[in-house]
C-alpha cells in the first residue's frame, strides 16, 4: 500500500460518536459523546471508576444500546438493523477485563469457532489462522490446552488472538490488564504494544498510563458520563487543561 | 422369657391388643376414640379373664401389614385383628391361634344397578381388595376355578381401599363376607344400592393369634374363647350369671368358678370365666351386641351358632 | 424507571412480547375469575347440611368447618381436643419465642424448652393431674405432624452434623462409615426405611427391649433427614477456606474447638438456605407416616373424607391441608430469608 | 514410625515409649481400631438380636419363599404373570412397574419442568409470575398430599357409562385413560425399524454436515432434512404397506372398554403426582442452569459476531447443560424414589408388591431387603454413569 | 533483665533446622534446609515464587509436616508428639497472607478466643489483653465490628494482635502485605516494624525490600526449596555472592 493511501485512509474516520448519550433507568451514564477515531489510530480512555468508559466502548459493538445520539463504523450507522451490527461486530475485535474465555473449549477451538461459524473457513484453515496469531502472542505450545489451565497473562492474550482471527480492523480492549497478577500485566501490555505497532486501530480503557504514553495517540479522559478531556498523550500528560483531569493523574500516579 | 407373657401383662397392669383401626362389626373408635367390636370385646375378655376388669386393656391399630410384625415382635400381646388361621401362618410367622372365633368366607360388595347376582356375573371385573390379605389369594383361586378374569385393585390403606369401591373405581369390594355389612351401612351414601354377593367362597376362619412358645399364654387365649362357647351352651350370659352362680349344675359352677380351681391352672383367678361373662358376656351376648338385628351391621349368624344347634362353635368341655 | 417504561420493558417490547402478554394474562384472569367464582362468590361458608353445599355450585368450605376437629386432631379421644390446642399453643409460642435472636440465650431457652417439653407431654399423655391416659396409638392429626417434624429435625440436626465432620475426619475408618451410612440411606426411599421402623426394628432389640412405634417413626424419619442434610453440612464445611484451619491451628485450638468454634459455625452460616431446604423437606416428608397408618394431619383427612356425606368435597379438604403445609413451609422459609439477611449484616 | 534416633543437643527424645500415647500417628491409628471395633460391636449386637429374635418367635428366614407360588394377581403387568407364578415373578413384575411409570413421569416432568424454567427466565412479566406461582406451589407441597389428590381426582371421574369422550380417540373415566390404538399390523415393526434407521441418518447427516463444514467452510443446516428423515421414512414404509389404517377405537363393553388401550387411574394419578412435584425443581434447576452461564460469555460470542443460534448451539447450552445435567439426574432418582408411594393409591409397583409378599410370606426382613436392594442398585448405577457424565465433560482447570 | 543474659539468651538458638526436606509426592519442595534463628533475631525470608519460603515457616509451626531432618523450636522437638507441637505452637504466632481472621466472630472474639480456650484466661482478663494489643497495632475502636467490615491493613493489623494475645516468642509472617492495597501496606508494615523493635522474635516472608533492610538481622533467599544465601541486609543488599541472588534482586528492585 503507498504511502499517500494509506494517510488518505488514515484521515477518515474509522468510528465516530455524534452525541451519544445513554440511560440506565434514570441514571445517565453517557451525556452527548463525540468521539472520533480514525484508521490506524490508538485512542487510550481513562477515567474514575463509574464514569462510563465500559459502556462507552461496549456502545460501539453495541453490546450496550445507547439511547440517544449516533455511532458509525466504517460509515455504517449502529441501529437496531441486524444487518449493520453483523458487519460492524466482524469488523470490531473486543477484550475483556475478564477474558471471557469460553472455558469448556480448547484454546484452538476458541479461536477456530468464529472464523469457521462466521467466516465459513475451512476447519483447516481456520486452525492455520489461529496457529498464526497464537504465535504472535506468543502461546502457541498451550493450542491444545483448556483456557482454565493457563494463568491469567496467557488468558487474556488468548482473547486478544481469539479476537485478531476475526481479522478485525478495529480493537476495542476494556481494561484488560487490571484483573491480572504485576507479573502478568507486562505480557499483555508487551502483545498490545505489538499490535500497536502493526498498525491496528484500537481503543483502550486502561489505566496504565505508561501504555498510554508509549502508544496513545491520543488520551480521552472521561468522568460522570462525560468526555472531558481528550488529547494527545505529551500535552495530556504534561499539561493537562482540566482541573479534574490533573486530579485524577495526581492520584494515579502517585502509587 | 418365652413363658412370661402373662407374668409380664400383670406387671404392666393391662393387655395390649392388636385391632383392625376401622371395621366396623369388629373393631373401630367411635368419634370420641372409644374402641368397640366384636373382636374389641374378645380383647376386653382377656382382660377380664386376668384383671377381673374388662377395661384393662390397650387396644393398638395396625394395618394388615403392621399385625403380624406387631405380635411377633412383643409390641402387642394378642392379635384380634381379622387374622384367618392357616397353616402357613402357624408355622412361617411363629404364630399360635386360638380357636377361631369367627367363621366366614370371601364376599363381595356389588352395586345393585350393575345387575350382578353371582360371582359368575363379575367376569372382566375390577375388584378392589387389600394386599397381603387370604382374601387376595382366594380371589385369584375362584376366578381360576372359573376360568374367569379380573383386574386386582389393591390398595392398603383401608379408608382408601374403601373410597375405590365407593366413587366407583371398582366393580366389587372384596373382604371377609363378615366385614362387607359394616361397610355397606357405614361407608356408601345409601346403602340400599349396594349388596351383598350370595354364597361363600372360601374359608375364613377368623381366630386370636399369639406368640409361638408361650403355652400357658396360648393356653389361656384358648380357654377365654372356650368359656365364651361354654357359657353359651350353658346358658349362662351377662344377664343370668349371678344368678346362676347358684346354680347347682356342676359345669356351670366350675364354669363360674364356684367350684374347682380352673383359674389358678390357667394362673389367673378362679372366677376367670364369671368375670368374662358378667363383663362381657358370652358369645352370643357379643355377637349380638356387634352384628345382632339392631345393629348398623347386621349379620346372620350362619354357621357362628353352636354345633348343638348345627353350628361351628364347640367348646371343649372345662373339667 | 417510570411506570412506562416498566411496562414497556416488561410486557411490549415486542410483537411476540405483547401476544405472550395478552395471552399468559387472559389466562391468569380466567384463573382468578374461577377462583372468585367458585371460592368466594359462590362457595357455602358454614353449614352442617352437606345438601347445601351439594345444591351451591361453589367450594364448600363448611366441609372444613364441620370436619375440622377430626382433620386437625385425628384420633385423639375426642372429648380431650382442648389439651391439643393448649398443646399447639405452648408449641408454637416456644417455637416463635425462640427464633427471636434477642432471646438467643441458652440460659433462658434451655428451661424453657425443658417447661415446654414436660409440659406438652404431660398434656399429650396424660396419667397425671387427672388427666386421662393417651397412648401415643392415639395420638394424631396436626400436633403429631408438629411432634414428628420436631422430633426429625431436633434429632437430624445433630446426626446430620456428626455425619458430615465424620465424612470429612482425617480418619479413613470413619469417613468410610460415614459414607457407607449416608449413601446407603440416601439410595433407598423413605418408605422402606419407614417400613424398617415398623416391621423391622423391634427385631434388632434385644428380646423384652420396645421402643414406642412414634418414637421409632420419628427415629426413621429423622435418619433419613440427617443423611441428606450431611451432605448439605458437608457443602458447607467444604466451603470454609483452609486458611480458618491454619489460624486456628496456630492458635493451638484442639480439633473439637476449631470444628465447634470455627468452622461449623462458619459452614451452617454459608449452608444455611439449603439447610433450610431440607428442613422444609423434612416438613412435607412427615406426611409419608399415612403409608404405615400414623394420623398425621393427612392420614386424617383422608379418613375424613371417607364420610359418605361429605366425600364429594375432597378437593376443599385437600386444599386446606395443601394450605396447612404452604403456611409452615412459607413462614418457615421466610424466617430463613430474614436469617440470611442477619448473617448478611453481621447480626449474628 | 518409631524412629530410634538418640536425642541430640541434650534435648529431650519425643520418642520414648510413654509418649506413643501422645503420637498423633498412634492417636489416630488407636481411635480408628476403636470406631471400627464400635462399629463391628454394634453390627455383631444387632446381627445377633434379629437371628435370636426370628429364632425365637419361629420366623421362617431366608429367601428360599422367592420361589414359592404367589397366588395372587396383578392389576397391571407388562411382562406375562399369573397366581400360579413365582413371589420373584411377582417383584420382577412390580420392578417394571416401577420403572415404567417413573420412565413416564420423567417425561412428563422434564417437559413440564423445562418450560416452566424457561419462563421463569422470561422477560415476560406475567409468564414468569404464572411460572413463579407454580413452582412454589407444586414444590412445598407434600408429594403423597399430590399423588392422593389426583387419585381422589381420577376416582371421581365420571363410571365407563358416562365416560367423557376425547375427541372420539378415547374415553376418560375412573377405569381410567382409554385410547384408540392402531389395530396391531405387521407394517408397525417395519415403521420402528424405520424410525431407527431415519434416526441414525439424520445422525449420519449431522455427522457429514459438520465435516462439509470443516472441510469447506460451508455451513449446511442439518434441522428440517433431519426431522424430515425421521418422520419420512416411517411414514413412506406405512404408506408401501397400503397405509394400514384400521384402529381399534374403544368400546364401552361389560364393566369397562373393549379395545385400544387403557392407563389406570392409579397410574395416572400416581405419575402426574410425581412428575408435577418434581417439575417444580426441574424448573428451578433449568432456572439456574440458563442463569449460570455468565453474562461475559454471550458478550463474548457476539463480540465475534455469532450469530444467536450459535451463540447457544456453542456456548451457551454446552456450559448450561453441564449445571443442569447432574442436579437433574439427581430428580430423576428421587422421582424414582417417591414413585414407591404408589402404595397408597395401589398402584402395583415395586413396594407396593413387596408389600403383598410380606404379608403374605411375613418375611419382613427379606421382603424389606430386596426392596431397598433394588433401590440402591438403582441409585447406585445413577450415579455411577453421573459420575462418568461428569468426568467426561468436566471443564479442564489446573 | 541485665545486657548479660540477654545476651546470652539471644546466642541460644530459639528455632533451628538442621537439614529439613519436604516432598509433595514426586516433587521436592524443600531440600535440606538449615537455619537457626536466635531469641531476638529477626529474619526476613524472600525468593521467587514456587521456591518454599511458605512452606518452609508453616513447618516451623507444623502447618505442614517435614518429612525428613529436624526442626527444634525452644529445645522441644517437632515430632508427630501432640505435647511437643501444642507446646511449640503456644510459642509461635503466625500472621498470613490473606489474614484468616475468623469472619464471624467480632475483632474482640478473634482476639479473645485463643487466650480463653488454650490459655483458660477469664473473659475479663481476655479482653484486657486483646485492648492493649489492639492500641498496640492502633485500631482499639475497632473492637465490635466484625473483620469484613474493615479494610484489608485494618484486618491484617488485627490479624498480628490476634497473634500477640498468645504472648508468642516468635512471631512468623508469610506474606503479611501481598494481599494489600498498597496504601494500606505502609500501616501494617509500621506495625511490624514497632514489633520487631520491641525484641519480638521474627521470621517473615515478603517482597518488601525496604523493611528487609530496615529491621533484618538477616536476609535469607530461598530457590527451587534450597536455601542459596543468608546474610546480614547489607551483605545480601549491598554485594550478593550468588548469582542466582543477584538476578531476583534485579528484577524486584526495578518494580
Ligand atoms: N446494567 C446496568 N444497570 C444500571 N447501571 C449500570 C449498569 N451497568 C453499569 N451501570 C452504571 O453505569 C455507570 C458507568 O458504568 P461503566 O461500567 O461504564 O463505568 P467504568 O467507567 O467502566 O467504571 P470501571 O472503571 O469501574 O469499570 C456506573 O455508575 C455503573 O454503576
Ligand atoms: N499442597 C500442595 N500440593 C502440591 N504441591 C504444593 C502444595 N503446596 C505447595 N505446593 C508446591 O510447592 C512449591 C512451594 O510452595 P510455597 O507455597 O512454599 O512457595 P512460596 O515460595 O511460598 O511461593 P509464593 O511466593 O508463590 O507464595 C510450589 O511449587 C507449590 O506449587
Ligand atoms: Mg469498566
Ligand atoms: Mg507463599
Amino acid at each position: 500500500m503507498s504511502q499517500s493511501t494509506s494517510m488518505q485512509a488514515a484521515d477518515a474516520p474509522i468510528i465516530s460518536l455524534h452525541n451519544v448519550s445513554k440511560w440506565y433507568g434514570q441514571f445517565q451514564v453517557l451525556c452527548a459523546v463525540d468521539l472520533v477515531v480514525r484508521k490506524g489510530e490508538r485512542v487510550v480512555v481513562c477515567g474514575p471508576s463509574g464514569s462510563g468508559k465500559s459502556t462507552l466502548i461496549r456502545c460501539i459493538n453495541r453490546l450496550e444500546v445507547h439511547q440517544e445520539g449516533r455511532i458509525f463504523v466504517k460509515g455504517l450507522e449502529m441501529t437496531d438493523n441486524v444487518k449493520n451490527i453483523d458487519a460492524i461486530r466482524r469488523n470490531i475485535g473486543m477484550v475483556f477485563q475478564n477474558f471471557n474465555l469460553f472455558p469448556h473449549l480448547t484454546v484452538l477451538e476458541n479461536l477456530t469457532l468464529g472464523p469457521m461459524l462466521t467466516r465459513q473457513m475451512k476447519k483447516a484453515d481456520a486452525e492455520d489462522l489461529a496457529m498464526h496469531f497464537l504465535r504472535k502472542v506468543r502461546i502457541p505450545e498451550q493450542a491444545r490446552k483448556y483456557p482454565l489451565q493457563l494463568s491469567g497473562g496467557q488468558q487474556q492474550r488468548v482473547a486478544i488472538a481469539r479476537s485478531l482471527c476475526m481479522e478485525p480492523e478495529i480493537m476495542l480492549f476494556d481494561e484488560p490488564t487490571s484483573a491480572l497478577d504485576p507479573e502478568m500485566i507486562k505480557e499483555v501490555l508487551d502483545t498490545m504494544i505489538e499490535l500497536a505497532q502493526s498498525g491496528m486501530t484500537m481503543i483502550v480503557v486502561t489505566h496504565e498510563m505508561g501504555f498510554a504514553r508509549t502508544v496513545a495517540d491520543n488520551v480521552v479522559f472521561m468522568a460522570d458520563g462525560r468526555m472531558v478531556e481528550s488529547a494527545p498523550p505529551e500535552e495530556f500528560f504534561g499539561n493537562p487543561r482540566e482541573e479534574r483531569t490533573r486530579t485524577f493523574l495526581d492520584q494515579i500516579l502517585k502509587h | 422369657n418365652s413363658g412370661d407373657t402373662l407374668a409380664a401383662v400383670k406387671a404392666r397392669g393391662e393387655v395390649l391388643c392388636g385391632v383392625h383401626p376401622a371395621r366396623h362389626g369388629f373393631a373401630a373408635p367411635d368419634s370420641q376414640g372409644k374402641w368397640s367390636g366384636f373382636e374389641v370385646d374378645f380383647c376386653h375378655a382377656v382382660a377380664a379373664a386376668i384383671f377381673g376388669d374388662a377395661n384393662k386393656v390397650r387396644f393398638v391399630a395396625l394395618s394388615s401389614q403392621q399385625r403380624f410384625p406387631a405380635i411377633q415382635s412383643g409390641e402387642i400381646d394378642v392379635l384380634a385383628r381379622n387374622v384367618t388361621a392357616t397353616l402357613g401362618r402357624d408355622t412361617a410367622l411363629g404364630l399360635n391361634f386360638s380357636p377361631p372365633i369367627f367363621y366366614t368366607g370371601t364376599g363381595f360388595l356389588v352395586r345393585k344397578d350393575d345387575g350382578i347376582t353371582n360371582v359368575e356375573d363379575l367376569d372382566g371385573a375390577a375388584i378392589c381388595m387389600a394386599p397381603g390379605s387370604t382374601t387376595e389369594r382366594n380371589v385369584a383361586q375362584i376366578f381360576a376355578a372359573r376360568g374367569m378374569k379380573y383386574t386386582p385393585v389393591v390398595i392398603e390403606n383401608n379408608k382408601q381401599l374403601v373410597d375405590a369401591y365407593v366413587t366407583g373405581r371398582c366393580d366389587a369390594l372384596t373382604k371377609d363376607k363378615a366385614a362387607l355389612p359394616g361397610v355397606r351401612a357405614v361407608d356408601t351414601e345409601n346403602p340400599d344400592d349396594h349388596v351383598l354377593l350370595p354364597g361363600i367362597y372360601s374359608k375364613e376362619p377368623l381366630a386370636m393369634a399369639v406368640r409361638q412358645g408361650d403355652d400357658q399364654w396360648y393356653d389361656l387365649m384358648k380357654w377365654v374363647v372356650y368359656a365364651t362357647f361354654n357359657a353359651e351352651e350353658m346358658g349362662v350370659g351377662q344377664a343370668n350369671v349371678d344368678e346362676m352362680k347358684s346354680s347347682t349344675d356342676p359345669d356351670v359352677q366350675t364354669l363360674l368358678g364356684v367350684i374347682g380351681d380352673n383359674g389358678t391352672k390357667l394362673g389367673v383367678s378362679n372366677t376367670w370365666a364369671y368375670d368374662i361373662v358378667k363383663q362381657v358376656g358370652n358369645y352370643k351376648d357379643i355377637y349380638m351386641r356387634h352384628f345382632g338385628p339392631d345393629s348398623p351391621v347386621a349379620l346372620d349368624r350362619e354357621q357362628n351358632v353352636l354345633w348343638t344347634e348345627g353350628g361351628l362353635l364347640y367348646g371343649l368341655p372345662m373339667q | 424507571m417510570s411506570a412506562g417504561d416498566w411496562l414497556k420493558r416488561n410486557l411490549f417490547s415486542s410483537v411476540w412480547q405483547t401476544l405472550l402478554t395478552v395471552i399468559t394474562a387472559a389466562v391468569l384472569l380466567r384463573f382468578f375469575w374461577f377462583v372468585l367464582d367458585w371460592g368466594v362468590i359462590n362457595a357455602v361458608w358454614f353449614t352442617s347440611d352437606p345438601e347445601v353445599c351439594r345444591a351451591a355450585t361453589g367450594a364448600c368450605w363448611a366441609v372444613i368447618a364441620e370436619k375440622h376437629r377430626p382433620m386437625l386432631f385425628g384420633l385423639y379421644p375426642y372429648d380431650e381436643h382442648w389439651r391439643l390446642v393448649l398443646m399447639m399453643a405452648i408449641y408454637l409460642g416456644t417455637v416463635v419465642f425462640s427464633l427471636m435472636p434477642r432471646n438467643w440465650n441458652l440460659r433462658l431457652l434451655v428451661p424453657l424448652w425443658c417447661v415446654a417439653a414436660v409440659s406438652i407431654g404431660v398434656l399429650m399423655f396424660g396419667g397425671v393431674l387427672g388427666l386421662r391416659y393417651v397412648p401415643t396409638s392415639e395420638w394424631g392429626g396436626l400436633p403429631l405432624t408438629m411432634l414428628l417434624f420436631t422430633g426429625t429435625v431436633l434429632f437430624g440436626m445433630p446426626v446430620a452434623v456428626l455425619l458430615a465432620l465424620g465424612r470429612r475426619a482425617p480418619l479413613p475408618v470413619a469417613r468410610g462409615v460415614s459414607v457407607v451410612f449416608i449413601e446407603a440411606l440416601r439410595g433407598v426411599p423413605l418408605i422402606t426405611i419407614l417400613f424398617v421402623a415398623v416391621n423391622v426394628f423391634p427385631l434388632f432389640l434385644p428380646a423384652g427391649v420396645q421402643v414406642d412405634k412414634l418414637l421409632r417413626i420419628t427415629i426413621g424419619i429423622a435418619i433419613f433427614f440427617a443423611c441428606y442434610q450431611a451432605e448439605v453440612i458437608r457443602g458447607g464445611l467444604q466451603a470454609v477456606p483452609r486458611g480458618q484451619y491454619e489460624a486456628a491451628a496456630s492458635l493451638s485450638l484442639t480439633y473439637w474447638q476449631t470444628t465447634t468454634r470455627i468452622i461449623l459455625p462458619q459452614a451452617l452460616r454459608i449452608c444455611l438456605p439449603a439447610i433450610t431446604n431440607h428442613i422444609i423437606a423434612a416438613m412435607k416428608n412427615t406426611s409419608f407416616v399415612i403409608i404405615i397408618g400414623l394420623f398425621d394431619i393427612l392420614t386424617a383427612t383422608t379418613a375424613v373424607m371417607q364420610d359418605p356425606l361429605w366425600r364429594k368435597f375432597y378437593v376443599e379438604a385437600y386444599l386446606f391441608v395443601a394450605a396447612v403445609y404452604l403456611f409452615f413451609g412459607y413462614a418457615l422459609s421466610l424466617y430463613a430469608r430474614k436469617v440470611e439477611k442477619w448473617i448478611a449484616s453481621g447480626r449474628i | 514410625m518409631i524412629d530410634a534416633t538418640p536425642a541430640r543437643d541434650g534435648l529431650p527424645s519425643a520418642r520414648r515409649p510413654k509418649d506413643l500415647l501422645y503420637s498423633e500417628g498412634f492417636r489416630a491409628a488407636a481411635y480408628q481400631i476403636a470406631l471400627a471395633a464400635a462399629v463391628v460391636f454394634i453390627g455383631l449386637f444387632l446381627y445377633q438380636n434379629v437371628v435370636e429374635n426370628l429364632q425365637r418367635q419361629n420366623i421362617a428366614t431366608g429367601f428360599g419363599f422367592l420361589k414359592e407360588v404367589s397366588q395372587f394377581e396383578i392389576g397391571e403387568t407388562l411382562i406375562n404373570y399369573s397366581a400360579r407364578d413365582t413371589y420373584a415373578r411377582a417383584l420382577l413384575v412390580g420392578l417394571l412397574n416401577t420403572l415404567s411409570v417413573s420412565a413416564a413421569g420423567i417425561v412428563l416432568a422434564t417437559i413440564i419442568g423445562f418450560s416452566v424454567g424457561i419462563a421463569r427466565v422470561s422477560n415476560n412479566w406475567p409468564l414468569q409470575r404464572i411460572a413463579t406461582g407454580y413452582v412454589e406451589i407444586v414444590r412445598n407441597v407434600p408429594v403423597i398430599l399430590q399423588v392422593i389428590f389426583w387419585a381422589a381426582v381420577t376416582r371421581n371421574l365420571p363410571a365407563p357409562r358416562q365416560a367423557l369422550d376425547l375427541w372420539g380417540l378415547g374415553f376418560l373415566s375412573n377405569r381410567g385413560m382409554t385410547f384408540a390404538t392402531p389395530v396391531a399390523d405387521p407394517a408397525h415393526g417395519w415403521m420402528l425399524l424405520a424410525l431407527v434407521a431415519g434416526i441414525v441418518l439424520a445422525a449420519v447427516g449431522d455427522r457429514w454436515a459438520r465435516r462439509h463444514r470443516e472441510a469447506t467452510g460451508k455451513h449446511v443446516d442439518m434441522l428440517w432434512p433431519s426431522v424430515a428423515v425421521i418422520i419420512g421414512l416411517p411414514l413412506i414404509v406405512w404408506l408401501a404397506f397400503g397405509a394400514p389404517h384400521l384402529i381399534s377405537f374403544p368400546e364401552r363393553k361389560g364393566f369397562s372398554f373393549v379395545g385400544g388401550y387403557t392407563i389406570s387411574p392409579e397410574f395416572v394419578a400416581l405419575m402426574t403426582g410425581i412428575s408435577l412435584y418434581a417439575s417444580g425443581f426441574i424448573a428451578e434447576i433449568v432456572r439456574a442452569g440458563i442463569e449460570a452461564t455468565p453474562k461475559g460469555q454471550v458478550e463474548a460470542a457476539r463480540s465475534i459476531a455469532l450469530r444467536p443460534r450459535f451463540i447457544m448451539r456453542y456456548v451457551v447450552l454446552p456450559q448450561a447443560l453441564r449445571v443442569i445435567v447432574p442436579p437433574l439426574t439427581s430428580q430423576y432418582v428421587s422421582l424414582i424414589k417417591n414413585s414407591s408411594i404408589a402404595v397408597v393409591v395401589g398402584y402395583p409397583d415395586l413396594v407396593n408388591i413387596g408389600n403383598t409378599v410380606m404379608n403374605q410370606t411375613g418375611q419382613a426382613v427379606e421382603a424389606i431387603a430386596v426392596m431397598m436392594t433394588v433401590y440402591l442398585i438403582i441409585s447406585v448405577v445413577t450415579s455411577l454413569l453421573m459420575n462418568t457424565y461428569n468426568r467426561l465433560v468436566a471443564i479442564k482447570e489446573r
